[in-house]
């Protein structure tokens, strides 16, 4: 059972790590198991491009387009993450901020929290995602606080609680979802929490009900996310834990909490048949992504700098799918897609820059390229893709959102454009001095593994200029299957 | 009188119990009370669990009463006793916002809870229909107490508590999620309780006391 | 029957794939941007070989396009297998692209040439990086101007925009050039953005983003107006329009000369070119406001631009300043196009727009072939400050040659091009009193009267530029052995310059290449009918000139009476010291310098300047005078918008004040609220 | 384009060429009759050019090409201009060469390479009189433009030959807009052609002077060029003016007989003479302004041109 395999290796590797993890092969390991996880899900992606979407396991599981490519993105960044984090880990370790027990500790997490994001992604079961995503949340904590600082902890602390109240919400959601089920479903064969019964009833099922539970869902779900003013926690954790976990938690972990948020949202847009969870969805985008854009004017910390610029996109994510119908989802998805692939490289740069400059302070950084072209380039590239300068993706993604929300709902286009007119300001003049200009440190002791990110950008790049026949296919499938 | 009516009217005093015990806790100061408080509910709630049990005649319910009873009423306190014993941090402590006021706050939310119910108890089949608001009520004053409390500890305890109203909801409502729900919640409820204990020490012996005013450091500034 | 036609019907067979031919030669150049990567440091590689490559290619778009518009048939049409899946790249060639590829052609072929003797390792970037940006740049200009879908478009214009960024922080060690590239780019982004809600509104309701369908889309009179508005901010925040120029005078002189000289001559008109499409193609309705409004805005920015320019003491900011002129006065010529279209007077219009697209070209060359030469004497001196130039006229004599035939050129003097679309545009005003329109058409005549002041003011400029640099005493002792161009650079030079004359001399060439423009964007073409060797735009009883003619009669007379005085004239020649009213002690700091000759502008424009002077007093024994002029828009407009944002930012973060129960309200509140929505 | 057109052609040019100077010393004579002087004789100004033709060359030192190329290129530009005046007759082929604004522009030329070569060998005097030069030129050009305007407005052509037809059409007809549109011209062709009150040809004195700082280098066959040519301007600027706002007598298209190139040739003696004393008589009667008192004149002549073109459209000739 390929689902299993896929959900098992990061588990076993979760096990392996808390043995071996503090061995000198640690890292290695920890790529290798990432690595066979993305084998295991290629097989997988490959069987449902083959035979459509799977149920498994007492339909306790299943594949379809909307997870499935999902599934493939956070299996391929866990990878590269993992081999970004190889040499990055190494030189935190020679620094002496990190002790093997901690690298165990780090490892072995990392595995639990790919695999916990498996598991919210591929299971059916409404209850079981509230658990990985529980699951996802306490692994995170633990990476999060892993310096032991006084910083890190502070971070760990509001993170956790935070996060842990609002998927409190969720789970007082998740319950009147099942209270409202059940009087359908049934309480035989547990079916009434399986999304793929929900789906197919979500026209019985009780409004007033759902549209609480919806509620209670987005606060939670959404808190993981980081919409505005639920958000406070995201820049704090990006900035305090170590770096391949911000890029993981920027890169997937937001992904997932919208995926939880997304697919309750075809539930209760089925159940009542108005359009308020949509619009509820695009106040807190455009909320999160005004005022992510203006939270960038003033960073000093480079990765709170990009924390808060994942709170921005994914407000214009989460904007688009709440504008619904097939060309904003595409472009959602799309913008998923991109934005993971960015962020996560320009944290990968960012992280070895403030490693080159022992300080994550931006005032400190200075003259990337004179010291190492790869991070200098990667850096400014990555930013700019990320600011949706073309021909990179997201640019594609962007413009497609903004035209359809010009078309649907056009007194929204100022807010989107001053949001993205800001946030470019801001990003870049901050972004130019670090990788332009005189520096004298010297370069890292380690080579730093910079392939990922251009390997990222390069994706990014092609998925500006010609997004391949497959892709576009599924995710049209996917954005049918939101629909709204 | 037909016993089922016995166990609603008893539920019924159970959730008001439960609804008091929430308040109790909301005007409370010292932490050991609270900490008390929190074993009566967790109480309160098996036994509610335990006649829904019985009532609906479901025997994985029993299960969950069970692990209610190990988890909330016994373990749970008992480690935040040693907790506090050990952190010596079971002294007074003052709410942000004086208990008169929470106390007002709280009464307006109990109402908005109920009126949000309504129309859920309305449609609930089960004996124990117009618990939910009760439920809510709970959640919502157990987020009023983690707002107004200042220390690591009473906001932990808050947190519990909410946890607690979830599960009554959960019991109460819907006669209990599926097991597999119920042990997957419990054991990341316990998980997690865990992890705060780590935390408690090492936030302790990098900050010398469990005060969140300390965790003020990272903010726009 | 002319050469030209002579011409044309030969070339009618080779001219069928013209498009696909063009989008080869993009492509190459985009190869040979790449082909730099293979040896980054290999100079002599990426100079010797590529660049001139890169050359050929601009040629050979310039003779495409050229045939193109001569023998000018149908649109081309292509639709690339790339892009969104439901919106892939289309291009198209049409007159008008074709035209302004044929000004990117041959201006590129002779920067491009230039560029090949001027790039030299040492300087900020590596040479094969500096090649690929180069090349991307070129490829992503010709681009704008093929495509013909709002996506592809806004791809490559940000292209443009992010690798000239690129090209002017070549050498970012130096703050300003970072400064300088930051504000470049973000003007870019704030324009690109106005861009694409324009094509937003131009769609008008048909949801299709090709421009085919903004073709066929009709707006009501608002929206149009809105488009056009949009178009005019975003396209004039490129082309440098005041008060959107600020970016210009920071960016053209902080990138390397070539990489000054494409900006200026070339991708300047990537934003003409976008303006025209919108107003001439893609709108279906002009109004006639809509023509003042540019106008106005033209003259202003001619005006401003010719202002500044004699103020500046940077020969790099003078000629940045000078396009902003030259900028202004081709919106000036569409603006009158666009006025006299509304008001149903096509001929006139056409007139106005041949002005204008006559007028970019001819900036192109010139502005280019000056830009160049400021290259080359900064390699020679390493000095860009007028006050530290001099007498270079002696030392690097091509490079001397050439800059005169630039300065007279733009200093729109006959019988060079600057005055052939000088002369069309002053034609063209001569015909505004039948405007249909109270007051206009008593005031717009007196555009004629700014446009005159403007020019006078550009030979004013361009005196100035030239005889600090090139003529009078060296104003330091180093320039003494300053070297003259590598014969690259000269052949580069010698390209535009030649441009510059033959346009000078044959105007009906340029005059057919705009009629065939103008004849599918206003079905009116000015009268082509005249010989080859003059023009007259609207018949030849009203108005004729002929700048060949005008060119071998001052030959002539020159040539005859040097003849003659050879005979009558017996006296020998002796060299002497200057004479200067008898007043021996002669140095170099004597001659008037850039501020000098700044002097008069500065007392008569005061209003338009922030100044600031220090004064040597009487006693000073080392006395230093200085005058630091600013643009007041800047503390006017932009400083203000940029405390407003930091305003906001600082009450945004207010938010995040950093304690854990001020955030769980937040969260609170948030459900509270959410749960009385759907209550 | 028949042979006597030709000859026409070169016969006014000649003419130019030869009554040129004789104008200015016309004016020189009315000068010092007006401030009762004992006046030079007419012939002056050729006795001084041939004198100069004579002389040696002292060249500076580092003088470069453009400085000696300079004074050629002057003379030809100036005979160029005379060459598509219509000062004798309409039909003439070079007119269709280039209208009045290319003639404009023509000048302008000539102003640009005096002003460089002014600058070429680098003195104080040389680039200032070139700074003043130009200063007085982009100031004068707007209104010089502006009164053209009133004339092409009239005739509907830019080219002077077909002003010219226009206005010997209706020969008693004077639009009141020309009357604003010839006194911003006399004021015009008073800065252009350095005279007072904008600048003293007869001075030497170094701060005050424009055109003679300018030229103050050149010697011998040069100088004579450069002051030939500035004798050419002033005789263009009038036969300009006499276009305009005299047109009597000029032989137009289809009547220009021999009969009829005397009766023009005469009659534009005649204006000549007056036109000379006139201006003499203007001269002397005001005085010198300083130099920043410039852009306020230059503005009045502007201005009065301006007006005149107002009254033109909103009469609605």
């Amino acid at each position: 059972m390929v689902i299993l395999v896929a959900l098992g290796l990061p588990l076993l590797g979760a096990l392996l790590l808390a043995l071996f993890g503090a061995r000198h092969y640690a890292a290695e390991l920890n790529a290798a198991m990432s690595f066979a996880t993305l084998v295991a899900v290629i097989f997988l992606v490959l069987r449902v491009l083959r035979h459509g979407s799977i149920l498994a396991l007492h339909e306790q599981f299943f594949v379809d387009s909307f997870n499935v490519f999902l599934v493939a993105l956070t299996a391929f960044v866990g990878f590269t993450t993992s081999l970004f984090s190889r040499p990055y880990m190494r030189i935190e370790e020679q620094r002496g901020r990190l002790s093997p027990q901690r690298l165990r500790l780090y490892h072995s997490m990392y595995q639990l929290f790919m695999a916990a994001m498996f598991l919210a992604l591929l299971t059916n079961n409404m209850g079981l995602l509230w658990v990985a995503m529980e699951a996802a949340t306490l692994s995170t904590v633990l990476l999060v606080s892993l310096y032991r600082t006084r910083a890190s902890l502070e971070a760990a602390w509001k993170y956790f609680i935070l996060c842990g109240v609002g998927i409190a919400q969720a789970l007082f959601g998740t319950i009147l979802l099942y209270f409202a089920a059940e009087h359908i479903l049934g309480r035989q064969g547990m079916t009434a929490l399986l999304w793929t019964h929900l789906n197919a009833v979500k026209g019985q099922l009780e409004p007033r009900v759902l549209g609480l539970a919806f509620v209670f869902l987005l606060v939670g779900y959404g808190t993981k996310v980081g919409l505005a003013p639920l958000h406070n926690w995201l820049p704090d954790a990006h900035a305090e834990g170590p770096t391949p976990v911000s890029a993981v938690l920027s890169g997937l972990l937001l992904n997932v909490a919208l995926y939880a948020v997304i697919r309750c949202k075809v539930l209760v847009e089925g159940s009542i048949g108005s359009y308020l969870p949509g619009h509820m969805l695009m106040g807190f985008g455009l909320l999160s992504a005004v005022l992510g854009a203006f939270f960038l004017w003033r960073q000093r910390d480079i990765k709170r700098l990009f924390g808060y610029s994942s709170i921005e996109h994914m407000g214009i994510i989460t904007f688009a799918f709440g504008i619904g119908g097939p060309i904003a989802n595409f472009a959602a998805l799309l913008h998923m897609t991109v934005h993971s692939l960015t962020k996560s490289s320009i944290f990968f740069t960012a992280g070895h820059a403030s490693q080159t400059a022992h300080t994550q302070q931006m005032d400190g950084i200075r003259g990337l390229v004179g010291i190492s072209p790869t991070i200098g380039w990667g850096l400014m590239l990555g930013s700019l893709a990320i600011l949706g300068m073309p021909p990179f993706g997201v640019f594609a993604s962007e413009f497609l959102i903004l035209t359809t929300a010009m078309r649907e709902h056009p007194w929204t286009t100022p807010f989107l454009l001053i949001a993205l007119g800001v946030a470019f300001a801001a990003i870049f003049r901050k972004v130019q001095p670090m990788v332009f200009g005189e520096s004298d440190a010297p370069p890292l002791p380690h080579s730093p593994a910079l392939v990922p990110v251009f390997i990222h950008l390069a994706m990014v790049l092609m998925l500006g200029v010609y997004i391949p026949f497959a892709l576009a296919e599924w995710y049209r499938a996917a954005a049918r299957l939101i629909g709204g | 009188m037909h016993p089922s009516h016995v166990i609603a009217e008893l539920l019924k005093l159970l959730a008001a119990s439960l609804l008091l015990i929430s308040f109790a806790m909301l005007s409370r100061r010292r932490t050991q009370r609270l900490i008390t408080l929190f074993a009566w509910q967790g109480s309160v709630l098996f036994i509610s669990t335990l006649l829904v049990a019985y009532s609906a005649g479901l025997t994985e319910l029993y299960y969950s009463a069970a692990l209610t009873l190990l988890l909330k009423v016994i373990a749970l306190p008992w480690i935040l006793h040693r907790l506090i014993q050990r952190l010596g941090a079971q002294w007074d402590s003052e709410t942000l916002v004086n208990i008169p006021t929470t106390m007002l706050v709280g009464l307006g939310l109990v109402i908005f809870a109920f009126g949000l119910a309504q129309p859920i108890s309305r449609m609930a089949t089960t004996i124990t229909r117009n618990t939910i608001g009760i439920a809510l009520a709970v959640i919502f004053l157990a987020f009023l107490m983690m707002i107004t409390r200042r220390k690591a500890i009473t906001q932990v305890i808050g947190f519990l508590a909410m946890e607690n109203g979830l599960f009554f909801a959960a019991t109460s409502a819907t006669y209990g999620m599926p097991m597999v729900i119920e042990l997957g919640i419990a054991l990341d409820l316990l998980v997690g309780f865990f992890i705060l204990g780590i935390f408690f020490f090492q936030i302790r012996e990098q900050f010398d006391s469990l005060d969140l005013s300390n965790m003020e450091a990272l903010k726009e500034d | 029957m002319s050469p030209l036609d002579w011409t044309s019907r030969y070339l009618l067979a080779l001219s069928r794939h013209d498009l696909s031919l063009l989008l080869v030669f993009v492509l190459g150049w985009l190869v040979l941007g790449v082909a730099g990567l293979i040896r980054p440091h290999r100079v002599g590689f990426v100079a010797r070989i590529l660049f001139p490559l890169g050359a050929v290619a601009g040629l050979g778009g310039a003779l495409l396009s050229g045939i193109y518009l001569i023998t000018g048939h149908a649109p081309e049409i292509l639709i690339l297998p790339l892009g969104l899946p439901d919106l892939p790249f289309h291009v198209r060639l049409d007159t008008l692209s074709a035209f302004f590829l044929l000004l990117l052609g041959i201006a590129g072929a002779g920067i491009s040439t230039f560029a090949a003797g001027y790039f030299r390792s040492g300087e900020g970037t590596a040479p094969g990086l500096l090649c690929l940006q180069y090349h991307v740049f070129l490829a992503s200009m010709a681009l704008v101007i093929l495509a013909d879908d709002a996506y592809f478009f806004m791809v490559v214009w940000e292209t443009m925009a992010l690798s000239s960024y690129f090209l002017v922080t070549s050498q970012h060690r130096i703050p300003e050039i970072r400064h300088a590239g930051f504000l470049y780019l973000l003007m870019a982004h704030v324009g690109a953005i106005c861009i694409l809600l324009c094509f937003g509104v131009l769609q008008g309701g048909s949801w299709q983003f090709t421009f085919n369908a903004m073709r066929g889309a009709t707006l009501t009179p608002f929206w149009a107006s809105a488009a056009f508005l949009l178009a005019l901010t975003g396209f004039g925040a490129k082309a440098g329009l005041v008060p959107l120029h600020v970016w210009l005078p920071e960016a053209h002189p902080a990138a390397p000369s070539p990489v000054s000289a494409m900006m200026s001559g070339i991708m300047l008109k990537t934003a003409i070119y976008g303006m025209l499409r919108i107003a001439f193609d893609l709108l279906h309705v002009r109004f006639w406001w809509w023509g003042v409004l540019m106008l106005a805005l033209g003259l202003f920015s001619a005006l401003f631009g010719a202002i500044f320019a004699a103020v500046q003491t940077d020969m790099k900011r003078l000629l940045a300043y000078s396009s902003i002129e030259n900028i202004g006065i081709i919106f000036t010529g569409m603006g009158l196009a666009i006025l006299f279209q509304a008001c149903h007077l096509p001929l006139f219009a056409a007139l106005a727009l041949t002005a204008a697209l006559i007028h970019s070209l001819n900036h192109s060359l010139f502005k280019s072939l000056l830009f160049l030469a400021t290259g080359s004497v900064l390699h020679a001196t390493n000095q860009r400050s007028l006050g530290k130039l001099g007498g270079l006229i002696r030392r690097m004599p091509w490079v001397a040659t050439l800059a005169l035939i630039g300065t007279l050129a733009i200093a729109g003097l006959p019988p060079l091009n600057g005055f052939v679309s000088e002369w069309l545009l002053l034609q063209s005003f001569l015909f505004t009193p039948q405007i249909p329109h109270a007051f206009l058409n008593m005031l717009i005549p007196l555009g004629a009267a700014v446009l005159a002041l403007t020019a006078a003011l550009a030979a004013y400029v361009m005196v100035k530029f030239y005889g600090v640099i090139f003529l009078g005493q060296h104003r330091e002792p180093s320039l003494a052995h300053a070297h003259d161009a590598d014969w690259l650079e000269r052949i580069g030079l010698a390209w535009l310059a030649f441009g510059c004359i033959a346009i000078g001399v044959m105007p009906q060439i340029a005059l057919r290449a705009a009629g065939a423009v103008t004849g599918t964007l206003l079905g009116q073409t000015v009268n082509l009918s005249s010989p080859y060797w003059s023009i007259a735009p609207i018949s030849p009883g009203q108005a004729s000139y002929s700048g060949l003619i005008l060119l071998a009669g001052i030959v002539g007379v020159v040539g005859f009476t040097f003849a003659l005085v050879r005979v009558v004239a017996h006296g020998r020649m002796r060299r002497t010291v200057p004479w200067d009213c008898g007043y021996p002690w002669q140095t170099s700091r004597m001659q008037d310098t850039a501020e000098g000759f700044g002097q008069p502008i500065r007392h008569m424009f005061g209003p338009f300047f922030r100044m600031e002077r220090d004064l040597p007093s009487p006693s000073d024994i080392a006395p230093r005078y200085r005058v630091h002029i600013e643009d007041r828009l800047w503390r006017t407009i932009y400083l203000p918008i940029a405390r407003g944002v930091q305003r906001l930012a600082d009450a945004v973060g207010v938010l995040q004040g950093g304690r854990l129960a001020i955030y769980l309200l937040y969260s609170f509140l948030t459900l509270i609220a959410l749960l009385v929505f759907v209550l | 384009m028949s042979p006597l057109t030709i000859v026409r052609q070169f016969g006014e040019v000649i003419l130019a060429i030869a009554i040129a100077p004789l104008l200015v010393g016309w004016i020189a004579q009315c000068r010092a009759w007006f401030q009762n002087r004992s006046a030079p004789p007419l012939t002056q100004p050729y006795r001084m050019l041939r004198k100069l033709f004579h002389k040696d060359v002292a060249l500076a030192t580092d003088a470069s090409p453009l400085f000696r190329m300079t004074p050629y290129i002057l003379f030809g530009t100036m005979v160029l201009a005379a060459a598509i005046i219509p000062s004798v007759a309409t039909d003439l082929p070079f007119a269709r060469v280039a209208d009045a604004i290319a003639l404009i522009g023509l000048f302008a030329t000539a102003r640009a390479f005096q002003s460089l070569a002014a600058m070429d060998i680098g003195t104080a005097f040389g680039s200032m009189g070139a700074r003043r030069d130009m200063m007085i030129g982009f100031l004068a050009e707007p209104a010089l433009l502006m009164v053209l305007f009133n004339a092409f407005l009239l005739s509907g052509s830019t080219a002077l030959p077909n002003v010219v037809e226009a206005s010997t059409a209706h020969p008693f007809l004077i639009d009141p807009s020309l009357v604003f549109a010839a006194v911003a011209f006399v004021m015009v062709l008073l800065a252009e052609n350095a005279r007072i009150p904008i600048d003293n040809p007869a001075t030497h004195l170094e701060l005050t002077m424009i055109h003679e700082a300018m030229v103050l280098e050149y010697s011998a066959r040069h100088l004579a060029l450069v002051e030939w040519s500035s004798d050419l301007k002033l005789f263009n600027y009038a036969c300009i003016g006499f276009a305009l706002f005299l047109p009597w007598g000029i032989a137009t298209h289809g009547a220009d007989g021999g009969l009829a190139l005397g009766v023009a040739v005469i009659a534009l003696l005649a204006k000549l003479i007056v036109a000379g004393a006139a201006l003499a008589l203007i001269e002397s009667l005001s005085a010198k302004l300083r130099i920043f008192r410039a852009p306020e004149y230059l503005a009045t002549a502007f201005l009065l041109a301006v007006l005149g073109l107002l009254v033109h459209l909103l009469l609605g000739a």
